[in-house]
């Protein structure tokens, strides 16, 4: 038993961790896929009647018809669910009504903008973040750069948007008040996605940063002679940035569900906008296409986090991989 | 001491005189350490020796400019080789840091970056100094660890600390301390947690580094292990220096009581424990073959523990000696019914007590769990965070099922020689002594014929371990308990057990009576504890090992 | 020690200004009308878009309503959202981690794997059903807004009852003999709950700026109503001519987040040293 | 056509207020006389040929395709690549475009147009009779889900193309707002290949006849329209002939209306449309800039209050309630006086708008409080709401989550006033679905709306109880107030059966006379074309059925 498993068990496990891996992102997407088509089939209201422009034209009793026919709409809910799922399991997400193209066209058209800003915010909340913490030596520094991340955090993304929209894009005309061009377009809405979550990111390293700074390796790097921003940077930070990647892998998904707001107050492209005209048309399709998108980026971050871990913390190699 | 000091002060790596450490506190300025006056010499070893808040490291700290910003450092001479340490500005101070002094601290489990490999920790000790470039600092490292006796040095460069065993860490360690070769190398608790056999290895690396001819300040609380490095010892308590002098002299004729009690305090050089009869009385508690196979690291499969066999007899103490990693606490929480084996059976008061069988549950223990206590070595880990002491025994006389009154909670604290008045206070708040005592009024609350102790000294500074140990002995007489205890220290072990069982990677290695198992190891594994506890205690010539050798 | 004593003073002024600011929202809650004498609901076409004045110390917003008198009597449903948006997300998070900290292996793992399919839940689509399903209005509002939080709750919840369910006391306890119930009702329910205190306080400013969010997307609090929110959100198409409409609601709610947060912070420092 | 579409008023000398600068007077005056130079205060230009448009707009629409769904935005963009049968000109008068000619048999039943023979579609194609009737059976198709177009001739029969260049049209029943429909950008002409293409497909890149060609269409970001080089058939309302002047249109969608403004300014963009009214002062200060403003023909925008239940199955209530409401006061401070109180039901713009029904309805409290008393209406409760043996008087209106904050903050205002006399008026927000639905299912008092066409016709749409939908069940009406009365019936039919002028002209004033009679609904302003353009952009039309930009005619100097 024991010899036999010492030769299998590596083996046996990797692939038993990457399978349950596997199992559990297709649960979660197919609970998802499920409980989208849910909400939105028992949430009053007839898509129909959307698709066709709304209350104030005139659509023929048989365009109705014809149309509720198109989308499987006159099938029980049992059918329609069946084949939706059955869709799915084929990898087609359907057509959006509202949009009168393929979820899987709308996506691949918003995902890469909202993707950009995303992934731009990140970067800048982490840069802030790190600054912050590495450079804010000494009690009374420390206090202040607290408190700020405290205010940061505290800022509602899309109050601190239109702010930077009134100051930056209106007044001084430094950046482009809209759209999607260019990167200078992208830095107003980077910035007020990055401060808050900078200030969050910051708030929750420091705790860490400030045990690790304690650590006995610290005086050990102190007496070597080691510069004291050496020490904060190679040293103390790399034992603060666990919080910090679980944190962000949680924002990734959120930046991409919620960032409705900022996109609609930049006026830019993305999936939030999407979603919103989307919700708004109970466009079920696009919907849950873009629900199972979300979960899709969770689940990715999930294992880029883990990733992560091991390289930040190679003793971690044991319990996750 | 004048002699000491005035001799060949020109050649001296340090000249200490007069140094005090104040801090500032809304009180005012604390002193943390008094006037204190010495000279190390190059192939010298001078130990601060002291217990926990004597101010021995921060006297040491204060040497390499690490005190702290709001440390008050004053000297009338403070000197490094031709070099004035008082008042030198941060900058000169890391240039001296590594180049001309060398630190060694505790355990290199948490004394070096457990994230970096040993190489990159190494290598930054050069770099800081700008020495050399990448390349050469490789080869360095290499060299530096070959010289520190690591085996196959380019592999360990690149593996990081909880990957290399308890000896070959403290080399690395040590070698980081000495990348550039200073002078002079500060160990401050060098050996501290660590076991005997590993401390042996550090006790000859540093015996090698002072025929090496470098001066070395080595902070400890333990005087055995100073007696066998050290040429000049200063004796702390509470920041003043209350003896001081030659080493053999110091350790053979102590002038001062606090050095006498300190020398005391070390067990093996306190009476072994009287022998007990060997009871014929069927044992109280008994484990056969119990095996627990857990997947390890690298997802093999590994033992844990194997076939293990013990037997508690009433009112004995079995000790269950090993190193870190033995499978030592595996056991006892086997025994304990904390964890369940795979293979195995444990028999408590002739019931069932713990096995793979399902019908053995924790319900069905529960009946029996007053009769059996524990001693944790973390005692407040074992405390909820937001109980007094008096709440925590009052759970635990009402877990025994016994009413809860004032009294009884007093009664306890006055078992454990506790004052009444501490029942209000929340454990965090306590010394060290102090909760272990609590931890203790806690196991016998429910009046138990067994207590499992996991390491409960190995914590603890050696005069008040002292204090524990005779706490347990005491109760053992007046209650009749049985004890099973689990050590990695020789001494405690043999101040305590009637029995004893050594434990080596999961196996009981010989197991019998206390005196046969110390006085005639049959396994070499023993042998090699015992060797190296007795290494560490004071030297060879003194009287105190010849009587342990006589037991 | 001078530096020493002003750092303590420091640490002071902070949690007393924040407790202040929020007596005066107390008051501004409990009777609005001690703190102003005009009425948040009358409209004055002729007075819409007043710059701050003497005579309005915020401006007046697209209908001449004074704002400074809006943000006060907004306070009461603006915290009374917010507190009980997040009263329901802690409820729920609390639940779904108790079930899974304590429900054994498998109640475990559905809890991991229910809190990742929640997380892909934008809290806007979890507002459109409630409003959908309930109508408009406040109580939809809160639900969405809580049940749209309540996953990133539930993480922190969930970890704490992990912890705690492992923590080294729990297993002494388990030594003494006590029975589980036992063991949970003294020792993982109480340990587990305690942060709670201060991610709830911290959580309330949190779902005013969701409610916020939430109005920008036409399906905030109806109005007249004088929630911060849909204040700031109405402020937006404005901000250009009237910047003072989006400046001072949002004052308010993040003034309110720092406030809580802050006042948070004490707390816990209070009850950490009160554990120790 | 949802709210956030752009709100037209066509500015005929006698609407031009006082607060409008010349800007928007030369603005109406290059509509009628085309004295355009004056209007820029730019030295005599003569029309160049090449450069690109930049257009920013706030909506995108869900389909290229004008006859599927058929919302404003898909119109605005229509009018750039299509070209329809027929053309209006500004003062209703319906003039040829593809067809040159056409006779209408004496029973209004089939009307026979002669087709130009120089067309053709730009993927090649021949525009002839075939693709007319291609056209109007893919309208009324039920899988072209069209909400506009195909509502619009739902007395369509079918079509016969006795040779390639005639095409007869034979109606179910007289209606006598064909042409007028057809002249719409709504029921523009397609080329039958790409018609023939999945309906989606074809909502991609759809393929007409007109001065642009649809390029790509980047979603959520623009559409690039490019010339129509070939082009040689442009409506007799156009100031030129042959291609287009522009190379290029880069249509671009902005929603935020203060950043569309805000590029505008930054020189982004060359025309906005929908120019939010805080933004009009700065713009007619701001000497780089022109507009270009007219009111849209149809029925204004509007709350309609349901006849169906209490309280508005009253008529003293509805008075009531519509004299309770200082709609110029909320416009005053909502759109900063830029914007005029529309009190008929049809907007001034349309052809037959009788200005007598301006101010029926007119903000008048006291005379308010005494309809109610006399509906008695008499009780109050606590906080001051009227009641009716203990019923309290209160108006539910659903508001969509797309309806615009500035329209939202006029009906706060209506609220506020409304309260001063004693009702209490519930804005429910929502989405719009779920608004919809209570719409279907006459689960509101008052609903807010509008409706856009060339044609008083509207009045039948809004208001006779042939759109009051199926007796049962839920689905759309378009007559939101539930108004049913046969005589106002027979009005609007009959105004369909001839084609008399003056006899339609007399019929509708009835039928105006009638619904103002009635006060169905709350009435706020005409719906609004507010172009703002750089000075550099030049003879920018509206095309004057619908008020919709066209871009025909337009050059830049640079």
């Amino acid at each position: 038993m024991t010899a036999l498993s010492r030769r299998t068990w590596p083996f046996g496990l990797i692939a038993r961790k990457i399978a349950r891996r596997l199992a559990n992102a297709v649960l979660v997407l197919l609970a998802a896929a499920s409980l989208a088509f849910a909400a939105l089939h028992l949430t009053p209201g007839d898509p129909v009647t959307a698709i066709l422009g709304g209350g104030t034209q005139t659509p023929s009793p048989e365009t109705i018809a014809a149309a509720r026919h198109e989308y499987g709409l006159d099938r029980p809910i049992s059918v329609q669910f069946g084949l939706y799922i059955a869709r799915l399991a084929s990898g087609n997400l359907g057509q959006s009504f509202s949009q009168h193209m393929p979820v899987a066209d709308v996506l691949r058209a918003q995902g890469p903008a909202t993707l950009a800003l995303m992934a731009s915010a990140l970067l800048t909340a982490w840069l802030l973040a790190v600054l912050s913490i590495v450079f804010a030596v000494g009690r009374r520094t420390t206090a202040f750069a607290r408190t700020t991340e405290t205010f940061f955090a505290g800022l509602p993304q899309f109050w601190l948007a239109i702010l930077l929209l009134w100051a930056l894009g209106f007044e001084l005309q430094i950046f482009p008040p809209a759209g999607n061009r260019g990167l200078r377009s992208l830095v107003l809405p980077t910035l007020s996605l990055a401060i808050p979550l900078g200030g969050f990111l910051a708030r929750v390293m420091r705790d860490s940063f400030d045990l690790a700074l304690h650590e006995p390796f610290i005086l050990t790097a102190r007496a070597r002679g080691t510069p004291e921003w050496l020490i904060r940077l190679r040293h103390a930070l790399r034992h603060a940035l666990l919080p910090g990647i679980s944190l962000s892998a949680w924002a990734v998904g959120a930046l991409v569900g919620n960032g409705v707001v900022i996109e609609m107050i930049f006026s830019r492209r993305g999936i939030g906008r999407e979603l919103f005209l989307a919700v708004m048309t109970h466009d079920m399709p696009l919907v849950s296409g873009i629900i199972l998108f979300i979960a899709l980026v969770y689940i990715l971050a999930g294992i880029a986090t883990d990733a992560l871990y091991v390289v930040v913390d190679p003793r971690l190699k044991a319990t996750r991989s | 001491m004048n002699a000491i000091s005035d001799i060949g002060r020109q050649d001296a790596v340090l000249h200490v005189d007069g140094l005090s450490v104040a801090f500032p506190t809304p009180q005012g300025l604390h002193t943390v350490a008094r006037d204190i006056s010495f000279t190390l010499r190059p192939g010298q070893v001078v130990a601060l020796v002291g217990e926990s808040g004597s101010g021995k490291s921060v006297t040491a700290r204060s040497l390499i400019g690490l005190a702290g910003a709001n440390a008050g450092i004053s000297a009338r001479r403070l000197t490094l080789g031709t070099r004035n340490l008082l008042n030198l500005a941060p900058s000169d101070w890391r240039s001296l840091r590594g180049r001309e002094i060398g630190m060694v601290l505790q355990d290199a489990l948490v004394a070096l970056d457990p994230l970096r490999t040993i190489g990159q920790e190494i290598a930054e000790a050069l770099s800081a100094h700008r020495w050399g470039n990448r390349r050469s600092r490789i080869q360095r490292v290499h060299d530096l660890l070959k010289e520190a006796g690591m085996p196959d040095p380019a592999l360990r460069a690149r593996q990081r600390p909880h990957e290399l065993s308890g000896g070959q860490r403290q080399r690395a360690l040590i070698a980081n301390a000495l990348a550039l070769s200073p002078p002079l190398l500060i160990a401050d608790e060098p050996t501290t947690a660590l076991d005997p056999t590993v401390q042996t290895q550090v006790l000859d690396r540093l015996l090698t580094l002072r025929r090496n001819g470098i001066g070395i300040l080595l902070i400890s609380h333990d005087l055995g292990f100073v007696a066998r490095l050290a040429d000049h010892i200063l004796v702390l308590q509470h920041g003043n220096v209350v003896e001081q002098g030659n080493a053999a002299r110091l350790l053979n004729a102590p002038s001062h009581p606090y050095t006498r009690a300190l020398l005391e305090a070390d067990p093996l050089r306190r009476p072994a424990r009287a022998i007990q009869p060997a009871r014929t009385a069927s044992p109280l508690l008994s484990a056969r073959n119990l095996s627990v196979r857990r997947p390890g690291p690298d997802g093999m499969l590994r033992d844990l523990v194997s076939s293990v066999s013990l037997d508690l007899h009433p009112g004995r103490t079995l000790g269950l000696i090993g190193e870190s990693g033995s499978g030592k606490t595996t056991t006892s929480r086997i025994i304990t019914g904390l964890m369940r084996p795979d293979q195995g059976s444990v028999i408590f008061k002739g019931q069932a007590w713990n096995g793979p069988e399902r019908s053995i549950t924790e319900r069905s223990r529960r009946p029996l769990r007053r009769h059996m206590a524990m001693i944790y070595q973390d005692p407040l880990g074992s405390f909820d965070p937001r109980w007094t002491v008096h709440d925590i025994l009052a759970d635990a006389v009402e877990a025994a099922g016994r009413p809860v009154t004032g009294e009884t909670v007093t009664a306890l604290l006055d078992h454990v020689r506790l004052s009444a008045a501490i029942a209000g206070r929340r454990p965090r708040t306590l010394s060290g002594g102090q909760r272990q005592r609590v931890a203790i009024a806690r196991a016998i609350a429910s009046d138990p014929s067994v207590i499992v102790c996991d390491e409960p000294v190995s914590a603890l500074d050696l005069s008040v371990q002292a204090q524990i140990l005779d706490l347990l002995d005491a109760l053992q007489r007046e209650l009749g308990i049985a004890y099973l205890l689990i050590s990695h220290d020789m001494g405690v072990i043999r101040r305590m057990c009637d029995d004893v069982a050594v434990m080596q990677a999961g196996r009981i290695v010989e197991q019998g009576p206390a005196e046969i198992v110390l006085r005639t190891p049959s396994h070499p594994f023993t042998r090699a504890l015992l060797e190296a506890a007795h290494a560490l205690s004071a030297p060879a010539d003194s009287h105190h090992i010849v009587e342990t050798r006589a037991i | 020690m001078t530096r020493l004593k002003r750092a303590i003073a420091l640490r002071e002024t902070g949690p007393a200004l924040a407790a202040f600011y929020l007596a005066i929202l107390l008051v501004a809650v409990i009777a609005p009308q001690v703190l102003t004498q005009t009425d948040p609901m009358a409209i004055a076409p002729r007075a819409a878009f007043a710059p701050p004045s003497l005579h309005h110390l915020f401006g007046t917003d697209e209908s001449g309503r004074d704002i400074l008198t809006r943000l006060i009597y907004g306070a009461r449903q603006s915290l009374l959202l917010g507190v009980s948006a997040i009263a329901l997300a802690l409820l729920i998070a609390t639940t779904l981690a108790l079930i899974g900290g304590l429900g054994g292996r498998m109640a475990e793992r559905g809890i991991r794997w229910l809190i990742d399919v929640m997380f892909a839940f934008p809290v806007l689509v979890l507002a459109l059903l409630c409003s959908a399903t309930l109508g408009s209005g406040i109580v939809p509002l809160v639900i969405a807004v809580g049940i749209g939080s309540a996953a990133g709750y539930t993480r922190l919840v969930f970890g704490q009852v992990l912890a705690v369910r492992d923590a080294p006391y729990v297993e002494a306890a388990r030594a003494l003999g006590h029975s589980p119930f036992k063991i949970i009702r003294r020792h993982i329910l109480p340990n587990a709950v305690r942060p709670l205190v201060v991610l709830a306080t911290m959580g309330v400013g949190q779902m005013v700026v969701w409610s916020a969010s939430l109005s920008f997307l036409g399906l905030g609090a109806p109005p007249p109503a004088a929630e911060w929110g849909t204040m700031l959100s109405m402020g937006r198409d404005y901000i250009a001519e009237a910047w003072w409409m989006t400046l001072f609601p949002g004052l308010a709610i993040v003034l309110t987040m720092l406030a809580t947060t802050v006042v948070g912070r004490a707390i816990q420092l209070r009850m950490d040293a009160g554990a120790s | 056509m949802s709210p956030s579409t752009p709100l037209f008023a066509q500015s005929r000398p006698r609407h031009v207020r006082g607060t409008i600068s010349c800007v928007v007077a030369c603005a109406a005056a290059v509509l009628l006389t085309g004295c355009r130079r004056e209007a820029h205060h730019v030295a005599p230009q003569t029309p160049v040929s090449g450069g690109t448009i930049v257009y920013a707009t706030d909506r995108e629409p869900v389909c290229l395709d004008p006859h599927v769904a058929g919302d404003m935005p898909q119109v605005f963009v229509a009018q750039q690549y299509l070209d329809s049968l027929v053309a209006m000109d500004d003062r209703g008068r319906i003039l040829p475009w593809l067809a040159t000619d056409w006779q209408i048999s004496d029973d209004g039943l089939s009307y026979t147009f002669h087709l130009r023979r120089d067309v053709t579609f730009t993927d090649g194609t021949r525009f002839d009779a075939q693709a007319v009737r291609a056209n109007l059976d893919h309208m009324v198709d039920p899988h072209t889900q069209s909400g506009t177009a195909g509502g619009y001739i739902r007395q369509y029969l079918r079509t016969d193309t006795p040779d390639d260049y005639t095409a007869v049209v034979h109606l179910k029943s007289p209606y006598a707002a064909f042409l007028e429909v057809l002249s719409q950008g709504f029921l523009g002409l397609e080329s039958p290949r790409a018609l023939a293409r999945p309906r989606d497909v074809n909502c991609q890149s759809p393929v007409g006849s007109g001065p642009f060609m649809v390029q790509r269409w980047d979603h959520q970001n623009d559409i690039v329209f490019v010339r129509n080089p070939a082009y040689n058939w442009g409506p007799p309302t156009a100031l030129h002939h042959g291609p287009a002047r522009l190379d290029r249109i880069e249509w671009r969608f902005v929603a935020e209306p203060s950043v569309r403004f805000a590029a505008l300014q930054a020189g982004e963009a060359d025309v906005i449309d929908s120019l939010p009214p805080e933004a009009e002062t700065p713009a007619q200060r701001n000497r780089d800039l022109w507009l270009l403003m007219a009111d849209r023909p149809g029925n204004p925008t509007n709350g309609t209050l349901n006849v169906r239940r209490a309280p508005f199955n009253d008529v003293r209530v509805r008075e009531a309630f519509v004299r309770s409401a200082d709609i110029p006061g909320a416009l005053g401070s909502v759109f900063f006086h830029h914007y005029r109180h529309a009190g008929g039901p049809l907007s001034p713009s349309t052809p037959f708008y009788d200005p007598a029904f301006e101010h029926v309805g007119d903000y008048d409290p006291a005379r308010a409080n005494a309809l109610l008393d006399a509906a008695g209406w008499t009780g109050r409760t606590a906080d001051g709401i009227r009641t009716r043996n203990g019923v309290p008087l209160i108006v539910h209106i659903p508001v969509r989550s797309s309806w615009p904050t500035a329209d939202r903050t006029l009906w706060e205002q209506v609220q506020a006033t409304a309260r001063a006399t004693g009702f209490q008026v519930l804005l429910e927000n929502s989405d719009d679905t779920s608004v919809l639905t209570r719409e279907q299912a006459w689960d509101y008092d008052v609903r807010l709306g509008y409706w856009n066409t060339d044609t008083a016709d509207v009045l039948r749409i809004i208001f006779s109880s042939a759109f009051l939908g199926p007796p049962t069940g839920h689905a759309n009406h378009q007559n939101a107030a539930g108004f049913s009365d046969p005589r106002f019936d027979r009005i609007v039919n009959d105004a369909l059966t001839t084609t008399d002028q003056d006899r339609r002209r007399e019929l509708y004033r009835q039928a105006q006379a009638a619904a103002a009679a009635q006060f169905l609904q709350i009435t706020t302003y005409p719906q609004t074309t507010r172009l703002a353009l750089s000075r550099s952009v030049h003879d920018v039309r509206l095309e004057p059925s619908l008020h919709v930009t066209t871009l025909y005619d337009a050059w830049v100097s640079r």
